[in-house]
């Protein structure tokens, strides 16, 4: 029997305050930066009481400039510390793209190890919460696509917690993708005091044998939902929570569609040049037999993330997995 | 530096003219102009709030406080002129000719709400903070080669300073020589953050020495001072002497948005005594008061009038036809292409046709 | 018998000069902007002799500001003009992502129509020339994977010219990526005079009836190759350069796939989140049952661009692309 | 603002000190320092020039007529700061420790050249511009966290200034009063592009004032004006007064790389002519001359030293072993995730194991 484990009930937010707590406490290095992070505790509230905690040095509201303070962030995580800066919206993250890019995914590869940046970028993502444009996006692939920076994205309070921790301890960048639609929006029993998930493994959240359902963040309660129904349907469907977006964890895919033979990817990106293709690309380079029918993408279209008055019509539904299911099925 | 950019009034807080070189300039039509264009946002303003929390529009970006700013330089323009607002000028743009009902239905989370009357040039709310700088910049480059004399205006708040692009956009006008005015409503909060956490400097104004270009801080509840040195910016501009940097002292009463709490990082008690000495309709009311302009009956008139355009607009939000799946589809490219085309296609059809 | 065209023999780079050319003459409205494109021609020369022969403010000399010429071009794009933009190298559009992202690829839905981006931003790409770090980045899937603007790549002179007519034609905002490999290694003869290509529509090299080559830009020479090495052993390869990569020609590639079953994907971009998964992808979708081996994709490795001294490991060679036709062959 | 930001020197192209305030300051050991450091860079840069030439290394950027600047300014550092040049800055990095086998070997492309010396904090040279200004700030800042006296140096251009992230680490510096040295070497180009096209300015010392930081000056062809300056503003640093922007007026003799060809867009003849006023070696030796320091056997004899050690730096060079094909995948994570892992094997396997 399994000792025991002392739980908090929590929300996805909450638990990533919970984790930094817990990384401030224990690593002196760790400091958190950006924008209405302190005194505020973030516009969620993921930082809420921290800066009153830990002091203005180690949770620190920087001016209005991503380059700026991720920049910094690069020349701190040089420099003994591991900064964990938040931006606000991910679709607020495109002005530190190039620092990003040119610099905290490259600076161990340029010096050979020399130079590293251990730093985490967190950034709320996702539509679906009535927001203005551009506080939408869904642009993880940006990232997949950046050699040298690990992409992180969790669905549920716990494996927030275990995964945020994992990734301050990361020797390496990460980008750290909170779906914001699944913040407040159910709690979980979460492990107190400090855990941490593998960066690069994915759960399997349903077990099932007819068709494999993959997908991560704020589309698993859809994904979820469409199994449910298909269920009524006799119709057993594996639901796989991906977890981590780069590197992809290849073992779990393969296993699963070699057992069910019919995949159907659900990702709220764009189409063209989303995650889903990467997933198709393991499909296709670990399982090409056992394919029974080609795989359904359930995604966002090639379209920008419409005004909130669209955004319904943009969102994969779980009618539309529902449809890509049976179509996966009838092949 | 707050000596060499002294806060610029032409009216004190107590209405009293203090700037003499403009007692002739301030006409009854002028005073009248700025004093309904104000109240008119101000009802806005309110009404938009609390239709946010009647869940009848989405997250709503308040400006009350910031009226004198917006009104005094929106009416500056002339009608050819550019704008380029931030998600928080709606009261500039109403002052500049855009329609109340397509202002609500931005807020409402329509793309429609962004399409201007025909002929106003208004670029859609900037979103991604001081990115709209550069392109106020381009236009008005754009003004300069075509050989007018038309300008453009960038709004933007004090933490827009800190991005890149203020910084780019405000380096390529200067040298380019683009007719544009820069005009920064300093409400010295970017959200939490208070001004002296963004900046080490005392002002925004001093940023223009960087550039080599005019810079000026006005008191931005004095629509007045607003008024004129915003005239005088786009003046030079309109010459060919390039570019200006306004900085307009103010403050927000309400919160950064509908979703914020500003409890949390600001005494929202402190911040309505402000009211007394700084609310730019109050001190315009007492200016009116002091030089014989008040009359209540117009005032009332002026009240009730954008009152009941306002509750117009409202209707005609909300008789707005819904929202068409397809549209979503249509105005990424000119032409659909074909991953566009198949997905509009099967989502039509999925969801029988355009009609929701 | 058709009606000879007179041609001249070109480069690649002198074609793009022609095509800017012929579009300054056109189309008062045409203006080019970047770093060192005036007096300097451009440091490749792709705009040489433009500036003295249409002036200075229709070529125009910008500070070192991508974040603010971009900008200013979509203002400028906006109102009236049709702005040329060179970024110097692909790897330094990063500081402008932004403004690309949110603003130019996005106007027009924003606005549904009534505010539109008829820009070029020509970037030369590509590893191989011994050029210093970020001068090499091949990243053309960060902006196929953006709604709302196309992405074109021609690899020879005569596609470099019409293409480029076509996209300063467009009415949309077409990211323009010039292979800096090709940009000398050969000449062609072009057609003088305007002429343009369709956006969208990729171009059958080589006919072949046992495997489908699919690539584009720097990478089609070695695709050739290849495809003339397995001649020799009786392989027949058809070669298809996509020329544009958003939209990707779909109508090209499943017919190919489906005459020959077997696919060689090539691009030097890393592997993950590639455009080659999107060709994947239409395969998938439209030719599943076409296949006769899982489809290899010979690409850049998931690693940044190294430093010259290692660059000729980064990139795919022939005897990769040899190997790989081997394996779709054996499988 | 040309007024307000004079040219700070201490001695004159003639050779002459003007500022009697440095009399004492200029012994005979900073002066033997100077010179050998800087005719140690001009012998390094010459000859990497002609090895380009010849095929042994890649594109090469020189810094001929720059030494003073980057002299001055790396000589003033601690040992234990931070440094952050630019791909022209590798004269500062050599007077501060860094290997010439491994600048070589970067200019060679090899990642190795971005190793710098055990306990010598040099980043590698800045590709992308201006990218390098918010690093020095943040290492800066990370010394201040950590109660040090250490400082950083951040290098870059005229050019550079018209970046975002220039304006963004410096605002983020003046904000956390981080201690670092923005230190700029105006060469008046920006590869073709004059200073006049790239801002509107007529100084870049003066883009301090939109920070609030201190900000001057100075010949950068005067190598003591650099180093007097550079002291001041590190020890301002390291007294935690924060950050200063260093403007370094110079030029470049050469080329903006070996790739570029300055005639298209000046005058090269007239280039060289300034050699003769504003040569920092040329006035050095002046210098030198003028007040009694001047000793043929001993400039002999750093001239000999410096081929000596360059010629013995390429041999290193050109004997380091040959680039293997394994290191580009293992140094992309701590440690190699499955699909560079499978990368790795399948072209290792392909070419035939790690051996080239
Ligand atoms: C690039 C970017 N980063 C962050 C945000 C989130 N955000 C929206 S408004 C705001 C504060 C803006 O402050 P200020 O410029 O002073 O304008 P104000 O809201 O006071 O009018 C922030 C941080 C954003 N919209 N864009
Ligand atoms: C972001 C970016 N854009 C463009 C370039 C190409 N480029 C390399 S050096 C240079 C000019 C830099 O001028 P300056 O800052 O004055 O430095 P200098 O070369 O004169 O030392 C340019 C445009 C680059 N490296 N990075
Ligand atoms: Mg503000
Ligand atoms: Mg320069």
């Amino acid at each position: 029997m399994r000792a025991a484990i002392k739980t908090q009930t929590l929300t996805l937010v909450q638990a990533i305050n919970d984790a930094l707590r817990i990384m401030l406490q224990e690593n002196q290095n760790v400091i958190l930066m950006g924008e209405d992070i302190g005194k505020n505790g973030g516009v969620f509230r993921a930082t809420e009481g921290l800066q009153s905690e830990f002091g203005e040095d180690r949770v620190l509201d920087t001016p209005l400039s991503e380059a700026g303070f991720i920049g910094a962030a690069i020349g701190m995580a040089v420099n003994g510390f591991i900064p964990v800066a938040e931006i606000q919206f991910l679709g607020f993250i495109y002005p530190a793209f190039e620092q990003i890019m040119t610099h905290a995914s490259r600076l161990r590869m340029r010096t050979m190890g020399h130079y590293t940046v251990p730093m985490v970028i967190r950034a709320p993502y996702g539509a679906g919460v009535r927001a203005p444009e551009i506080h939408c996006d869904s642009t993880e692939a940006l990232f997949t696509h950046m050699p040298g920076i690990k992409v992180v994205c969790p669905s549920s309070p716990a494996d927030a917690k275990g995964l945020l921790i994992a990734a301050i301890e990361d020797p390496d960048p990460v980008l750290f993708l909170e779906p914001m639609r699944c913040y407040r929006s159910s709690r979980e029993e979460v492990p107190e005091g400090k855990y941490s998930i593998e960066i690069g493994k994915g759960k399997k959240l349903v077990e099932g044998t007819d068709v494999t359902i993959i997908s991560w963040g704020a589309m698993i309660p859809v994904a979820l939902k469409a199994a449910e129904e298909m269920k009524i349907q006799e119709v057993s469907c594996e639901v796989i929570d991906l977890r981590t977006l780069y590197p992809l964890d290849q073992d779990l895919i393969s296993e699963s569609v070699q057992k069910t033979g019919r995949t159907v990817i659900v990702h709220e990106a764009h189409s063209t040049g989303g995650v889903g293709n990467d997933v198709l690309a393991i499909i296709n380079d670990t399982s090409f037999l056992y394919q029974k029918a080609p795989t359904e993408r359930v995604t966002g279209f090639d379209t920008p993330v419409p005004y909130f008055g669209f955004e319904d019509y943009y969102l994969p539904t779980e009618k539309r997995v529902v449809k890509a299911i049976e179509k996966v099925l009838s092949f | 530096m707050e000596k060499q950019f002294p806060i610029l009034q032409i009216i004190d807080p107590n209405g009293n003219i203090i700037d003499e070189n403009y007692e002739n300039e301030i006409t009854e039509h002028l005073i009248k102009t700025f004093y309904s264009h104000m109240v008119r946002m101000r009802v806005f303003d309110r009404k938009a709030v609390s239709l946010q929390r009647q869940g009848r529009i989405g997250t709503y970006a308040p400006f009350e406080g910031q009226e004198a700013a917006q009104a005094g330089s929106a009416l500056a323009l002339n009608p050819d002129d550019w704008m380029f607002p931030t998600y928080r000028d709606h009261g500039a743009a109403m002052a500049f000719g855009h329609s109340l009902k397509s202002i609500l239905l931005f807020w409402n989370g329509r793309n429609e709400g962004c399409i201007p009357p025909k002929g106003k040039n208004i670029f859609p709310p900037g979103i991604p903070i001081a990115t709209q700088i550069p392109h106020a910049a381009g236009a008005a480059f754009a003004e300069k080669l075509k050989g007018t004399r038309n300008a453009s205006i960038a709004y933007f708040g004090d933490g827009a300073t800190s991005e890149g692009d203020f910084h780019e956009g405000l380096n390529f006008a200067s040298v380019v020589k683009a007719p544009v005015v820069f005009f920064n409503e300093n409400n010295q909060y970017a959200i939490s953050v208070p001004f002296h956490k963004q900046m080490n400097s005392k002002t925004i104004a001093q940023k223009s020495l960087a550039y080599d270009i005019p810079g000026v801080r006005v008191d931005g509840n004095d629509v007045f001072a607003v008024y004129f040195q915003t005239m005088k910016a786009l003046e030079a501009a309109r010459n060919g002497e390039g570019p200006s940097l306004i900085e307009a002292v103010t403050w927000r009463y309400g919160a950064h948005t509908t979703a914020d709490d500003p409890s949390k990082y600001r005494d929202q008690a402190k911040s309505h005594q402000r009211r007394e000495i700084t609310d730019p309709i109050i001190r315009l009311e007492r200016f009116m008061k002091n030089y014989g302009f008040f009359d209540q009956v117009w005032i009332d008139m002026v009240q009730k009038e954008a009152a009941d355009e306002i509750d117009q607009a409202i209707k005609e939000m909300e008789q707005f036809p819904a929202a068409k799946p397809g549209d979503i589809f249509d105005f990424v490219f000119a032409k659909l292409v074909w991953p566009i085309k198949q997905q509009k296609e099967e989502y039509l059809e999925m969801i029988g046709g355009d009609k929701k």
